[in-house]
């Protein structure tokens, strides 16, 4: 398949800068779906990860939502845990110490109730040795505002944003929620705001209804959409965000396969996240960094970054 | 020797109706499972259904493994198409197993429970005493594999169409009730529907015996990565998946 | 399961009314999915269904966009097929008339690229003899005012929906885009602004790559995600919209079955639309048709209206 | 008699690696096919792939109908899964037909296009000059049936790893030039990859000649009722699946 013979030789680069930080490829583990990297260690090799991206931190421990947490839909899942984590301060003694022996990045993935919260997150996280750089979930709810969503509403977004930038000088990544009219907007005001990079998407918000029982199956009523029956709208979303902003885009939604990853990467991501993939196949992130590396040889191209944003249309 | 293996059906075996036997060999060496552990399995590589789905080990000998599941939905459904030769995608062994008794022990089971308690009944042969009922004798399945590896059984239907007509739990209560005090602490292994599980834990309310429970909760990873089957406990939530599926019944929170 | 002899012996209601057009039963079928009924005709008794909604309408005819206009994706497809269609005299001319002869009513869903061209459309089609609705696709870009979508802009949406509620007498169901941030608020614009009943969801906007040709497999570009991918985004759209308005919905996105249907009948919708479904079984909505009764039964129920808008949640 | 069908899976042969036929015995009454009419097939009921894909009917006895594909993508991959005794949903046949030729005709094959031309040279025995190209060797499927039912047959492949090494429509073009002009007309039916049928317009191009052309587009219904499938002719958007999929060649514009 037009594989000519040094093209064969050489090995391609894969390696990526996303805000400073230095990844040896492309492709991350999306938060909440690869805990804090301990479940997956007896499955694959850490170090072979472009960064893990942890569960989703807060500043005080969270129980999270009663169960069912899960329920399947076609070619993709809801989920409704509820953010249920250990906290920051558990999650640094008790967790960085092991994430801290492998030599790929750690990105801290958090989120808060206010302001004041996603402020303390950030301060704690940044001071703590192993934590590369920092997600900003802003898909959960402002509860000092009327429970507007951070990420749904630009004017909240722009103040959160611009908080946490002042008070942390690790790469800042904003991760941003697809139940939105305009992707692009949102990703311009987070990028105003001092974000250094740009991942999505979060999960849609959707609902199953159990209809012996009238009841939705989740306990929480609605759940995030999450597996490969979104993938073509967050490809669709990774390409407006790219024409909209000049920041790095971390891509993901649905990602399975080594061509799903090429798709966001030429739509415009830079990296790649693999989320709900890891539960179907726990060495889908490892399968995938080598399929990368096989289009490359058999494309001639000696450089992941020459296929990012290589649209054509 | 990885967890995450490839396996060939050796065959598809249809019970009944609902019921079937599912025989595995592992194309890779594999751990050995305890009883009480599960696998993580699912046919095909399609993307529907998408996640894989937990099931018992049921019996395991050199390099097969069997799984007795009820078809329930998709995931299921999709297993029963499986046939000989075909290849399928599992995970396991995952999750604890239930503490090794010492001397005779009391097996609970409530329908499909019986699937991971047959494993500890084969494990323990002849120590058992077997309680084991269901809605009807169509559901009661493996019936005369569990009593031949009992030492003695109680059997009950909702409708009476094999064993005693009721609830499995009013017999270990009778069962209770008969024996001299002194007779306990036989260590109690029980699998089953939840309302099977909740009602036991009144019946062994109280009891100075040591009561373990294999629970179910919806899984997506069964690793321990997604939270997405936690129950409460008295130490705070645990996951089904991987802190389980056999919990002390005395340390879990009822909703 | 649960019958009990006389549920058995009468056959339970399955009539709804839908801003005073009566329908037998609550399955319809969703527009440009089933063709202006003919091609149908061949595998199913128009005359069972609820009612049949046809191709999008313009004032004047389109050739819509190059090929290819379909693909697929998990569980789901895109289409663009750019709003093909003879346009509304055609459509009185050479296909109402077969239309005519089937008593099931007949909605005619119109669009257009300026608040003229909708109030256009609507007058034409309300003066035709055997239109019994009118269903407003506003998920169409206005030409004249830089392309915003109307449906996803609340004040240019008011404006074309109150044009056009001034221009008719016959039943007005204005269609949502899903592809807003507040879905129970355009669905209360859309009331306010004279619609008689809701209908959602369309199509989601996706994109899928050709990774070898680094190009969109669609020569659009983009396209309309439909099918069960997007079902539990449809019924959590739904419940959203039963909560924030007074008027009838009609619920769709992914029904395949009679199962999904009644998702969207206990979160609120007062009928359903089947739309994808048709072409992987022509018989769809007969079969759902059919498989309401049998729950209905099944669960000794009399009337389907005890199940709308039941959901526990 | 419906157009939608469900049929049982008699056998699905590989022929190499890429090819197969698949033969099935529908479970009702059913149309009798045309030549270069189709089918929308799909196997299974998962919603992953989604679409039911079309094929030219093969052949045609009494109640069986054959189908020769080629694996591609995940709906021709699903159905080389197929086994005896699997049931699957069809709707066909649907489109138009090959008009009838009167004495002798030319078929033009690329590839797989030989699945839709083979159900023609059948009922028309010794009257085709069969044209039959692909990339290689493995690529002419059925090479030795479609020579065994053709008057004479010219082949070629990219690679010249069988046949004349070359386009099949420059052997054409050769064979036309050979010709006493007088011997035109004799009807043309093509099938194959786009590329192979934009030449076969400019080598027809003047020439008074009926050509008959079989198209293929993205399907979504197959019926005629999305609009997916249209291509643009010299009267406007035609439905590959409703007014085709065979067009006469100097109606289509090509982009
Ligand atoms: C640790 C464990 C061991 C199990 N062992 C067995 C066994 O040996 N044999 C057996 O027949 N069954 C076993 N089960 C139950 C089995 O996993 C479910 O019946 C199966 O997942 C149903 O999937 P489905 O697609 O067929 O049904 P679905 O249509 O998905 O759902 C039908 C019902 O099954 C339950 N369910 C669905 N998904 C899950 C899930 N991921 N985890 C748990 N329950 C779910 C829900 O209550 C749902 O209402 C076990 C479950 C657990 C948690
Ligand atoms: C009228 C007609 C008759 C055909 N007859 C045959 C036949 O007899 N034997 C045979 O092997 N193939 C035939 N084809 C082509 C066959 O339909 C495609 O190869 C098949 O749909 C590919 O599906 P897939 O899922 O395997 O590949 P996909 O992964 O879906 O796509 C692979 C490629 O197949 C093409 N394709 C995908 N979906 C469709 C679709 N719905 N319709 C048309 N092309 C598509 C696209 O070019 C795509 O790039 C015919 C096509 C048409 C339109
Ligand atoms: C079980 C589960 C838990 C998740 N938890 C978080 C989280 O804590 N923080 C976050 O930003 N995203 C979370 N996500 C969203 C994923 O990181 C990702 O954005 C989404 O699942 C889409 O990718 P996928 O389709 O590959 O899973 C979670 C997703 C799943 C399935
Ligand atoms: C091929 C195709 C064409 C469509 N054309 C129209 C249209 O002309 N007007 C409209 O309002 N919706 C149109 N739709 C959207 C459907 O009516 C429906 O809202 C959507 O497909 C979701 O339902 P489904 O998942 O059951 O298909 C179209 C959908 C498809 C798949
Ligand atoms: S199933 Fe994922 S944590 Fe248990
Ligand atoms: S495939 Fe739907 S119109 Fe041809």
């Amino acid at each position: 398949m037009g594989i000519t013979p040094n093209s064969e030789l050489r090995t391609p680069n894969l390696s990526v800068d996303i805000a400073g930080l230095k990844l040896k490829n492309p492709v991350m583990t999306a938060s909440g779906t690869f805990g804090y990297g301990e479940e997956y260690s007896e499955f694959l090799d850490l170090n072979r990860l472009g960064a893990i991206v942890v569960k989703g931190l807060s500043i005080t421990p969270r129980q999270g939502n009663p169960t069912p947490r899960i329920v399947e839909t076609p070619a993709g899942m809801l989920n409704a845990i509820g953010l249920q984590n250990i906290g920051v301060k558990a999650f640094i003694k008790d967790k960085l110490p092991f994430l801290r022996q492998f030599n790929t990045p750690v990105i801290a993935n958090f989120f808060g109730d206010s302001i004041d919260e996603y402020i303390h997150a950030a301060e704690v996280l940044s001071n703590a040795e192993g934590v590369h750089a920092l997600e900003m979930n802003i898909s959960c709810p402002n509860k000092q505002a009327g429970w507007i969503v951070f990420g749904t509403d630009p004017k909240t977004m722009e103040h959160v944003v611009t908080a946490v930038r002042k008070t942390t000088d690790l790469p800042l990544i904003v991760k941003l929620s697809p139940n939105v009219t305009d992707i692009g907007l949102t990703a311009k005001v987070a990028e105003n705001a001092g974000a250094d990079a740009i991942s999505l998407i979060n999960t849609i918000t959707g609902m199953v209804v159990d209809v012996k029982k009238r009841r939705p199956v989740l306990a929480n009523n609605t759940g995030g959409l999450s597996g490969p029956a979104v993938r073509p709208i967050a490809v669709r979303m990774v390409w407006e965000v790219y024409k909209a902003v000049k920041i790095p885009i971390i891509g993901m939604g649905g990602i399975m396969a080594a061509n799903d990853a090429l798709e966001f990467l030429i739509a415009g991501a830079r990296a790649v996240a693999v989320g709900t993939a890891n539960f179907i196949n726990p060495t889908a992130t490892i399968e995938i960094i080598e399929g990368l590396e096989k289009f490359l040889i058999e494309e001639g191209l000696s450089d992941i970054n020459e296929i990012i944003g290589s649209l054509k249309a | 020797m990885s967890k995450y293996f490839k396996a060939k059906t050796v065959d598809n075996i249809s019970l009944n109706k609902h019921f079937r036997l599912l025989n595995l060999s592992p194309l890779s060496d594999i751990d050995i499972p305890q009883p009480g552990q599960f696998y993580m399995l699912q046919a095909g590589d399609t993307y529907d259904p998408l996640l894989k789905r937990p099931f018992s080990i049921f019996r395991h000998e050199d390099n097969s493994l069997s799984f007795l599941y009820r078809i329930r939905g998709k995931g299921t459904l999709s297993l029963s198409h499986l046939k000989s030769g075909d290849i399928i995608n599992a995970i396991g062994p995952l999750g604890n197993s239930y503490p090794e008794p010492h001397g005779d022990f009391i097996a609970l089971a409530g329908g499909i429970g019986i699937a991971s308690l047959l494993h500890l009944l084969a494990r323990f042969k002849n120590k058992a005493h077997l309680f084991y009922g269901a809605r009807n004798k169509e559901e009661l399945v493996m019936l005369n594999e569990a009593k031949a590896l009992s030492k003695e059984s109680f059997i009950t239907t909702d409708d009476g169409s094999e064993g005693e007509k009721g609830l499995i739990t009013d017999s270990l209560m009778k069962f209770f009730n008969s024996l001299p005090i002194t007779h306990y602490p036989l260590p109690l292994y029980a699998c089953g529907p939840t309302p099977m599980l909740r009602e036991l834990s009144k019946v062994v309310a109280g009891k100075d015996i040591k009561c373990y429970v294999s629970l179910e909760e919806h899984m997506a990873c069964g690793v321990g990565a997604c939270l997405g089957c936690v129950i409460k406990t008295v130490s705070g939530n645990k996951r089904v998946c991987k802190e389980g599926p056999v919990f002390d019944i005395k340390d879990i929170i009822w909703e």
